[in-house]
């Protein structure tokens, strides 16, 4: 479904990612992970179409995407939900909502979207007509989510959903994705720690310093230090 | 008591220019982080258009001399067309650039309009009467305000309210309130940014042709900086209002041509001459003591 | 010690850059004035004045990164300040009867005026920057440009000192190229001293990184007030020899055109370097007068070629627009002459290194 | 710091914590994403001001002064980010610690930034541009800045991120000698558990922006509590990173 081939981005004038090649299918959920800086976000920006890589392409349902712009990435069907949720706080929920929805109906989407939503995030609807910067974290990414899927996307990038969250919270926002994959959407998630790769993930791909260090199918990994030994480049 | 009274209207008449002027660098501003100065230059052009190419001090009237109704569409228009040129020829291309760059792009600009005018036109300030029986007295409770100041007070008021609500209830609203906060994300989520700013440039250009309309009634003359000054006075109101927030900007915008008639009215005769001066050291003071504007602060988690 | 040869190599650093750049130009001064056509050194006067003026906004600008719109209120401060001083002693307490006695009734002579008007410029900065330097580097930008308006509404109505709108005239004429090629000197001497001072230092640090800049214990505030000071005390002397070179003010010459034509020579030479100030300067002024000369009409093949009125400032926007759009950092590209280099191979090739210290790596 | 809570709208960030540090030692606060230890550095250098709690340097309090002042009573910083000033070269970066905070002199501030980019191995990159180094260096020359400024106590913010083991293993080697080279306190913030256990002589532990565990890098390993906080539920326990 996505496909990077030999993508190299920069960060402002530091290389930030340097020659990724990588292969996600249809219907799976895919884990990121590395340490800080290396270069995770960086790639889900670039995909999103929101930085411009300096080598490499990008292709989406067999469809360049690289060079895009994030507004018609995000009407490709991409849609990604950003490190430190991104809601906009001075906006009300229904707003922030309706925005989504707005890239959602040029793919056929219409106002039932918005009622499925809202079903897998109550909170949401009781706080309909709040403002978005008076929700906790939780709820934030909650509604980071909920947006992103109103764009009705046949792919969601999720930068670090457990970022800043209590333990319990994370648990919430991973039972909401795993609902989602159970509806069979892809999703790239990216994280720091691998601890719910396991549970969650049907791959892995470990990024350090810009380049992939490790990666697999979660199902044939039987020993973990392999993938330790990538994360931290030694063991 | 009375020259009290006179002196708000006076100042809320004032202040609703400023206000809408605020609101037009506020929506570039939020998106852009750029400060418009060709803002003046929709004024400006707007206002010379009423009069025939000429340099003569009382030129014969083109625009100004068409029925009423044709004359305001026509110059709101050109005000829409020479914002939208200037946002595709002159900000497009370095829509990325530092705000340092941008600010002086904006001011280069502006310079460039400005002497493009004047090569036509000439420096010489000129006269022009359009609606000279909007100048007429007219009583109201108990006071005598020239029938220019509450028209002026309608228009601004009424197109303020028009743009809140679209602002607040239309799609595109909800689109350029989202992209002043969060640009980037906007665009992630699929707003398109050539159509949002050129929206916001568009409505810019259509109430910098408002203002020209009601500040040329209000005068009478044409002069090559008329719009610097009110622009300049009008973007310290966003940043008094707060930046990204339009509903401070026009907060701002009130407040500034309150305080600039109410100087006017109660300084010493002497100190009167000096009232731009205050205003501006005023705007400035404002912002030492606030240096997020007046509700920025209060409005993280507010409805704009 | 090795640190103090690694210390005095750095090429940004080197004494012969401010002599590279002073020099030429003094010989200039001294062969327009002593052996030149008047017309020319009356065009290199103004060069000269404009490059004092082009150098202040660079001394605050360059190190702090907020690019001043209000220099010109300096200029014209320190213009009228040593108008004051010395302008037609029997007019005065008729004319401008407000002045204090001392001032209304005597003359003093034309330098330590000059001096004394730079320092009235600096005093102001100093006051207004105390307020102005606390806000974001886009507010302070605007609030310099708030500066100007405010000078010109001061000084535009303060009829028994400025004559209001009026032009002042009767101001001695004593400014020469020389005259003002030592102003040129001292400018270039004072801008390389502060860039590669501690405050140009951490202005500069805390321009590229102003959380970390604080973490460093600097105190931006106090370095900028210092920079802004320092820069209008020299706008004050440009607009003090702009004054005596033409013999008349007036507050209309304080404005917009003016700040518009500094700027552009400053963008266009461009900001990060002293280099990059002193070749906008010539660029801009060759432009200008190249136009002028176009616009007063000129024979080409027997037929007079004239552009329209406007054509000089409409031409320097346009290039300013062009070299914003397509060379943000200004032709000199933040680089400033490698005098060594150049002395060392006795070519004409002059190499270009950056400005900011240190740089073996850049190239 | 003393019993310093810090709350951002109805986030708690940090939440009653205690911390102090040992001078002359090097202490190490890990914890899981969202702990607070970025929080507790920025409170501690006074770029967060706390909405409860002290925050003592010895017997004098410093709770809501600038972050210019805590830097110039010796408490300086690294950031996670570098922020090195990129427009600089590496010794004025250094330099301009030494200047800001004990106001030398040019030229004497870069005799003391080369000695210490000597010591830290970056000495042969003096004169370039910061922006310009691999990543690597730059989160060492951001520690030399650290340390130039004359501190008592360094906090550096994860200086290991993103390197790689040769990078790494130095970086170890330096943060272990600065206590006993430079006579100051070290708190190191890391991810990364091999550059904590190696390097820190004690270790404090953070989650949920409260102090769950603090002891010896043995102590502290064993910690139930600090498993359960790093491994998740116990359902979902795949492996410690």
């Amino acid at each position: 479904m996505l496909t990077l081939r030999n993508l190299a981005v920069n960060y402002g004038a530091v290389p930030a990612i340097h020659d990724v090649s990588a292969e996600f299918e249809a219907g799976t959920v895919n884990f990121i992970v590395g340490p800080n800086g290396a270069g995770k976000s960086t790639l889900l920006l670039t995909i999103a179409g929101a930085l411009r890589p300096r080598m490499g392409s990008i292709s989406f349902r067999g469809k360049t995407i690289s060079g895009m712009n994030p507004e018609d990435v995000a009407s490709q069907g991409c849609s990604l939900v950003p490190e430190g949720r991104q809601v906009f706080s001075r906006l009300t929920i229904n707003e922030n909502l309706r925005l989504g929805s707005i890239a959602g109906r040029r793919k056929g989407g219409s106002s039932a979207d918005t009622e499925e939503v809202l079903s897998l995030f109550p909170i949401l609807r009781e706080r309909y007509s709040q403002a978005a910067g008076t929700l906790s974290g939780g709820e934030q990414q909650q509604l980071s989510i909920a947006r992103a899927l109103l764009t009705r996307p046949e792919l969601l990038l999720i930068d670090e959903p457990s970022l800043g969250l209590a333990p319990l919270v994370v648990d919430g926002v991973y039972e909401i994705l795993r609902k989602l994959k159970n509806d069979s959407l892809t999703m790239i998630i990216v994280e720091q720690q691998a601890t719910r790769v396991r549970n969650n993930g049907d791959t892995v791909t470990v990024v350090r310093d810009g380049h992939v260090a490790f990666s697999s199918k979660v199902s044939t990994i039987s020993d973990y230090s392999e993938l330790e030994k990538a994360y931290f480049g030694f063991s | 008591m009375s020259y009290f009274l006179q002196s708000i209207v006076d100042g809320a008449s004032l202040g609703s220019i400023y206000a809408l002027i605020a609101l037009a660098i506020g929506f570039v501003f939020g998106i852009l982080r750029l400060i418009n100065f060709t803002q003046s230059d929709y004024i400006t052009y707007c206002a010379y258009a009423l009069i025939i190419p000429s340099t003569a001090a009382m030129p014969a009237l083109f625009i100004g001399a068409w029925p009423a109704a044709l004359m305001v569409i026509s110059v709101l228009l050109i005000g829409v067309v020479l914002a939208l040129l200037t946002e595709r020829f002159a900000f497009r291309a370095i829509r990325d650039a530092e705000p340092e760059i941008l600010l002086i792009s904006s001011f280069a600009t502006s310079y460039l309009l400005q002497h493009i005018l004047m090569a036509v036109y000439s420096t010489r300030p000129k006269s022009v009467s359009i609606g000279n029986w909007l100048g007429e007295p007219v009583a109201f409770a108990g006071l005598r305000v020239p029938l220019i100041q509450l028209v002026t007070l309608g228009v601004t008021g009424a197109a303020l309210i028009a743009l809140v609500a679209m602002l607040r209830y239309t799609e595109f609203g909800i689109k350029i309130r989202a992209a002043a906060e969060n640009y980037r994300m906007a665009r992630l989520l699929g707003v398109r940014a050539n159509a949002v700013i050129a929206g916001c440039f568009a409505i810019s250009g259509l109430i910098g042709g408002a203002v020209s309309l009601l500040l040329v009634a209000q005068t009478g003359s044409l002069d090559i900086l008329m719009g610097v000054s009110p622009v300049i006075i009008a973007f310290f109101a966003t940043v008094i209002g707060g930046m990204g927030s339009l509903m401070g900007a026009v907060l701002g915008g009130f407040l500034v041509g309150m305080v600039s008639q109410l100087l006017q009215a109660y300084l010493p005769g002497e100190a009167r001459e000096f009232r731009d001066a205050f205003l501006f050291a005023f705007t400035i003071l404002v912002l030492i003591a606030r240096p997020n504007g007046l509700i920025a602060s209060s409005a993280i988690g507010q409805r704009t | 010690m090795k640190n103090n040869r690694f210390v005095s190599s750095i090429p940004g650093d080197t004494w012969l850059l401010p002599s590279a750049l002073a020099i030429p130009l003094g010989v200039v001064a001294v062969g327009v004035q002593y052996f030149g056509p008047p017309t020319i050194a009356v065009t290199v006067t103004e060069i000269y004045i404009r490059l004092v003026a082009a150098l202040a906004i660079y001394m605050f600008s360059s190190n702090t990164g907020i690019i001043s719109y209000g220099h010109v209120a300096f200029m014209g401060i320190g213009a009228y300040a040593s108008a004051w001083q010395t302008c037609c002693v029997m007019m005065k307490p008729i004319t401008m009867h407000g002045l204090p006695a001392f001032l209304k009734t005597a003359n003093f002579p034309v330098v330590p005026s000059a001096i004394a008007a730079g320092v009235l410029a600096a005093v102001v900065a100093l006051v207004a920057s105390l307020v102005i330097m606390r806000l974001n580097s886009i507010a302070a930008a605007i609030a310099t440009f708030a500066l100007l308006f405010i000078f010109q509404s001061v000084y535009g109505h303060w009829d028994s000192v400025t004559m209001g709108v009026s032009t002042m005239i009767g101001l001695p004429q004593y400014v020469t190229p020389v005259h003002v090629w030592i102003w040129v000197a001292i400018a270039i001497l004072v801008a390389f001293i502060l860039q590669n001072s501690s405050i140009g230092l951490m202005l500069r640090a805390s321009r590229d990184e102003h959380t970390a800049a604080r973490a460093c214990g600097a105190r931006i505030l106090k370095y900028r007030v210092i920079a802004f000071t320092i820069s209008a005390f020299f706008a004050g002397i440009a607009g003090v020899m702009l004054g005596h070179r033409i013999g008349t003010i007036s507050v209309a010459t304080f404005h917009l055109d003016l700040t518009f034509l500094l700027l552009a020579m400053v963008v266009v030479g461009g900001l990060r370097s002293l280099s990059g100030v002193v070749l906008g300067v010539i660029i801009v002024s060759v432009i200008m007068e190249v136009l002028r000369l176009f616009q007063g009409g000129v024979s080409i093949g027997g037929q007079i070629v004239s552009l329209p009125a406007g054509s000089v400032q409409i031409g320097i926007a346009l290039v300013m627009i062009l070299v914003l759009r397509f060379r943000p950092d200004g032709i000199a590209k933040g680089l400033e002459f490698d005098v060594k280099r150049w002395l060392g191979r006795s070519s004409d090739e002059v190499a270009l290194r950056r400005s900011d210290s240190g740089s073996s790596a850049a190239e | 710091m003393e019993g310093v809570g810090v709350r951002f709208g109805r986030l708690s960030a940090l939440d009653g914590v205690d911390l102090k540090l040992r001078p002359n030692s090097v202490t190490g606060l890990i914890g899981p994403n969202g702990a607070g230890k970025t929080t507790a550095v920025n409170v501690l250098t006074g770029f967060q001001k706390p909405t409860s709690g002290k925050i003592f340097l010895g017997s004098q309090e410093l709770t809501g002064h600038t972050p210019e002042e805590f830097a110039r009573q010796g408490v300086t910083r690294s950031f996670q980010s570098g922020r090195l000033f990129s427009k600089l070269s590496v010794i004025d970066n250094v330099a301009s610690a030494a200047i800001g905070i004990r106001r030398l002199g040019r030229t004497k501030a870069r005799e003391h930034a080369y000695g210490i980019l000597e010591w830290i191995g970056c000495a042969d990159v003096a004169s370039a541009f910061a922006g310009t180094l691999p990543h690597g260096v730059q989160q060492r020359v951001g520690l030399a800045r650290a340390i130039a400024g004359f501190p008592s106590f360094i906090l550096l913010d994860e200086p290991a991120a993103g390197l790689g083991r040769t990078d790494c293993d130095g970086l170890i080697a330096l943060i272990q000698k600065i206590p006993s080279k430079f006579e100051c306190g070290v708190l190191l913030i890391e991810h990364n558990m091999t550059v904590i256990m190696n390097a820190c002589s004690s270790i404090v532990v953070f989650a949920g922006g409260r102090r769950i565990a603090e002891g010896t890098p043995a102590e502290v390993a064993h910690d139930a509590e600090v498993r359960r906080a790093y491994l998740g539920s116990a359902n979902e326990q795949t492996m410690a990173i």
